[in-house]
Formats: structure tokens, C-alpha cells, sequence
């Protein structure tokens, strides 16, 4: 249900990893580049760097204390790495349960923990250049 | 002994292209953390450095053994 | 950003309505249609009936109540009439927004706006043929 | 003077092929409903009936006019 990897994002594939007989409330969150950041600074693009193999384990226990939370749920992460330009897709957070307030909560629970914990960093690169890493909630 | 070396972000940046470390027997992550200080003192700037151990977060008075693979990261979230 | 149709859902035709330069949070939901009502029956499809103007202008006041409430959000609403399969997607609802924050506050009122207010009606049909009338809420 | 029918869900499959009602000038939305009623006593099961007159929202007391089109519909939501 977790992935990581440097091709571009298809939300849909995401989401048929949780779409399951009987759930009938999925909410999917997607992370997108902006254009500019938080000083007005124009973003090309964000480079992001993981740690993989910790990072997916990070995604199971974020899944399971998911469900601990909220019942029944079924959770996909997939995060890209690599360059990201501006609009694209950078993290695809899919939960799908019986009943759509879980499948909310269960959503917003996991992408807000994949934003404070899961070891993956990011670099904004700018328009004239240069770049600079970032926290990696600063950015969605 | 040899502990092999992976970093991250601006960790991975300063650390160059060195991959490998010699501590003492016995020697602990902080240990090794102290040595690469010593090595490449920019390393300090690491905002709130942490280690895995194989593959696993870690504590730096965890204790290395001869191979390991000791990761160097900045810290995660909270920005 | 409202369309109510016959014709399958496309969740990422509709998120492509919301999407726009830095909007760096998109939240989607689907409503599925399930296979087995409260009591544990059997249900083959749900078949919607919509007050077509109505709804749409409903869709409407539902954004622009969302856009009071939670800042610079942009809502797309879809809902599917006619027969829906078991499994196949009824309702499509996105919101985008500066911040994730506010794109999951805002999908999820128009969501409950949508099930509560449209002027939307369902009957599920069961594998013995029989149908029943329900309430809009009931479903997801 | 002709009022125009229009009917959703339980109300549309109950009014059948009916597509207008008559009603004395000056009449509202509950007295068409009340000769609905008298016609079709079984309009009386419909769960917590709405109407709108020319696609809008519109209570009972709501006055009529000549080829209006009345829409009547079971309550949506709180299922």
C-alpha cells in the first residue's frame, strides 16, 4: 500500500490500492508544489530526498495507528521523490472506510504524520538557481 | 573497527563522498558522531541530527558493532 | 465546478477543476456505492434521482458557504443519477486550498451540505429486485 | 387557472402521469397540495414534503399564478 519512487504520481492507481468492497467513503489528499513559498519567493521546483526504507516503515505504523484511531480504514501513501516542479503531485494520501467521517479523520491523521515524522527532506529550488532545504511541514 | 556511513539532506551534502568510519571497539553512535565532527566540523550546523542503526532509529549512546551501517540525518518535520 | 450526470464519475476530471497555481492542498472524496445496506442486505445498486437546477444552484450555495467558512477554497461537486452499481462511484467532491487545513475543513462541509441538503434522492435496489426509497444521508 | 406539476422520487412514481392541476385564482401551494391530496390520497406517504415553485425553495403559503410550475419532493437528508 506504500511507495516510493521518483516517477510522477498517478492519485487514481493510489486509490484503487484502498477502494474495497464494502467502504464506501474514500478521501484522497494531494500534496502539491506551489509556485511560490511562504516569502513570495517564485519555487521552480522541490527536490525531495528519503530515507526509504525507513520512510515506508514509517507509512505502516502511520497506517496502523490509523486504524488503531479509527476503526476499519485502509490507508496507501505514495510519495515521489526526485524533482518535483511547481503543480505537480509531490504525496498521495488515500483512506478509505466503511463510513466517510473515518475515512476524513484517517486521512488528515496520516498525511499529518508523514509530514512530522517520516524521514524525507526537501530542497526548494528557486527561480534564479539557488536552492535551500526546508522543514519538511513547510510545505502543504 | 569500521562502521559504514549513509546521511541525508545537508547531512549527505557535508559528508561528501566519505562512506566509511573507524571508531574504537565498544564505541558508541556518539562516538562515532564526535569523530566525524572532528573530521568535517560544518557537520554542527545539521539542524537537530539524527541516527538509525541499521535501518533503525537510534539513540546515539546505542553501541556500534564492527559493519554496521550508521545513518546521519536532520531532524524530521516540526518546520 | 458542478455537473450532475449519468455517465460514470472521472474523480480526476473533477479535481481538475480545483487545481490552480498555489493551491498546494487538494482533497478529494469519493462516495461509493455499497454492497450491503445497514440490516445487512444485499444491494445491488443505488439508483439516484436528482432535482437537477435545484441541486446544482444547491452545489453552488454549498462552495460559496464553503468559501466563507474556510478562506480562499475552490469546490468542485459531480454526483452521479440514474443506476449506480454496487461498488461504482455516486458522488465526487473536491476542494482545493492554500494549506491542507482548510482543504479537508472545506471538503468535508460540502460533502455533509451535499448529503444533507441536495435535492438528491436514492433507491437501492436489491439482488431480489425489490427496491426501497432512502434517505439521501444514508449511504456513505 | 392550470398549474404545472413536476415530482421527485416517492412523490413522482405516487403523481404518476399527471402534469398539471387546476386551482381557483389566487390560490397557494397547500391548497394545490390539498387537491393533490383528494386526488391521490396516497401523496399523503410522501416523508415530509417540500415544494418550489419555478425551481425555488417555496413554503405553503406561497400564492400561485397561472402556469406555475409546482414541484413536489420528500424531504432530503437527516436519514
Amino acid at each position: 500500500m506504500m511507495s516510493i519512487d521518483e516517477l510522477a504520481l498517478d492519485p487514481r492507481a493510489v486509490e484503487d490500492r484502498v477502494r474495497a468492497p464494502g467502504f464506501g467513503g474514500v478521501v484522497t489528499f494531494l500534496g502539491v508544489v506551489r509556485h511560490v513559498d511562504e516569502r513570495g519567493r517564485s519555487v521552480e521546483a522541490l527536490e525531495y530526498e528519503a530515507y526509504d526504507s525507513l520512510a515506508l516503515a514509517e507509512f505502516d505504523t502511520i497506517a496502523g495507528e490509523a486504524g488503531e484511531r479509527f476503526g476499519n480504514v485502509r490507508i496507501a501513501i505514495a510519495h515521489r521523490v526526485g524533482r518535483v516542479a511547481s503543480g505537480e503531485v509531490a504525496v498521495v494520501v488515500c483512506a478509505a472506510a466503511v463510513h466517510r467521517k473515518a475515512a476524513f479523520a484517517a486521512c488528515q491523521y496520516a498525511i499529518d504524520a508523514v509530514k512530522a515524522r517520516a524521514p524525507i527532506w526537501k530542497r526548494e529550488v528557486y527561480a534564479d538557481g539557488s536552492a535551500a532545504w526546508k522543514a519538511n511541514e513547510a510545505h502543504a | 573497527m569500521t562502521v559504514r556511513l549513509i546521511a541525508f539532506a545537508r547531512a549527505r551534502e557535508l559528508l561528501g563522498d566519505r562512506r566509511s568510519i573507524e571508531v574504537a571497539a565498544g564505541a558508541r553512535v556518539s562516538d562515532a558522531w564526535s569523530r566525524l565532527l572532528e573530521a568535517i566540523p560544518d557537520l554542527s550546523e545539521v539542524r537537530g541530527v539524527r541516527f538509525a542503526v541499521d535501518g533503525t532509529m537510534s539513540e546515539p549512546d546505542r553501541v556500534l558493532h564492527e559493519n554496521d551501517e550508521l545513518a546521519i540525518f536532520p531532524a524530521v518535520g516540526g518546520g
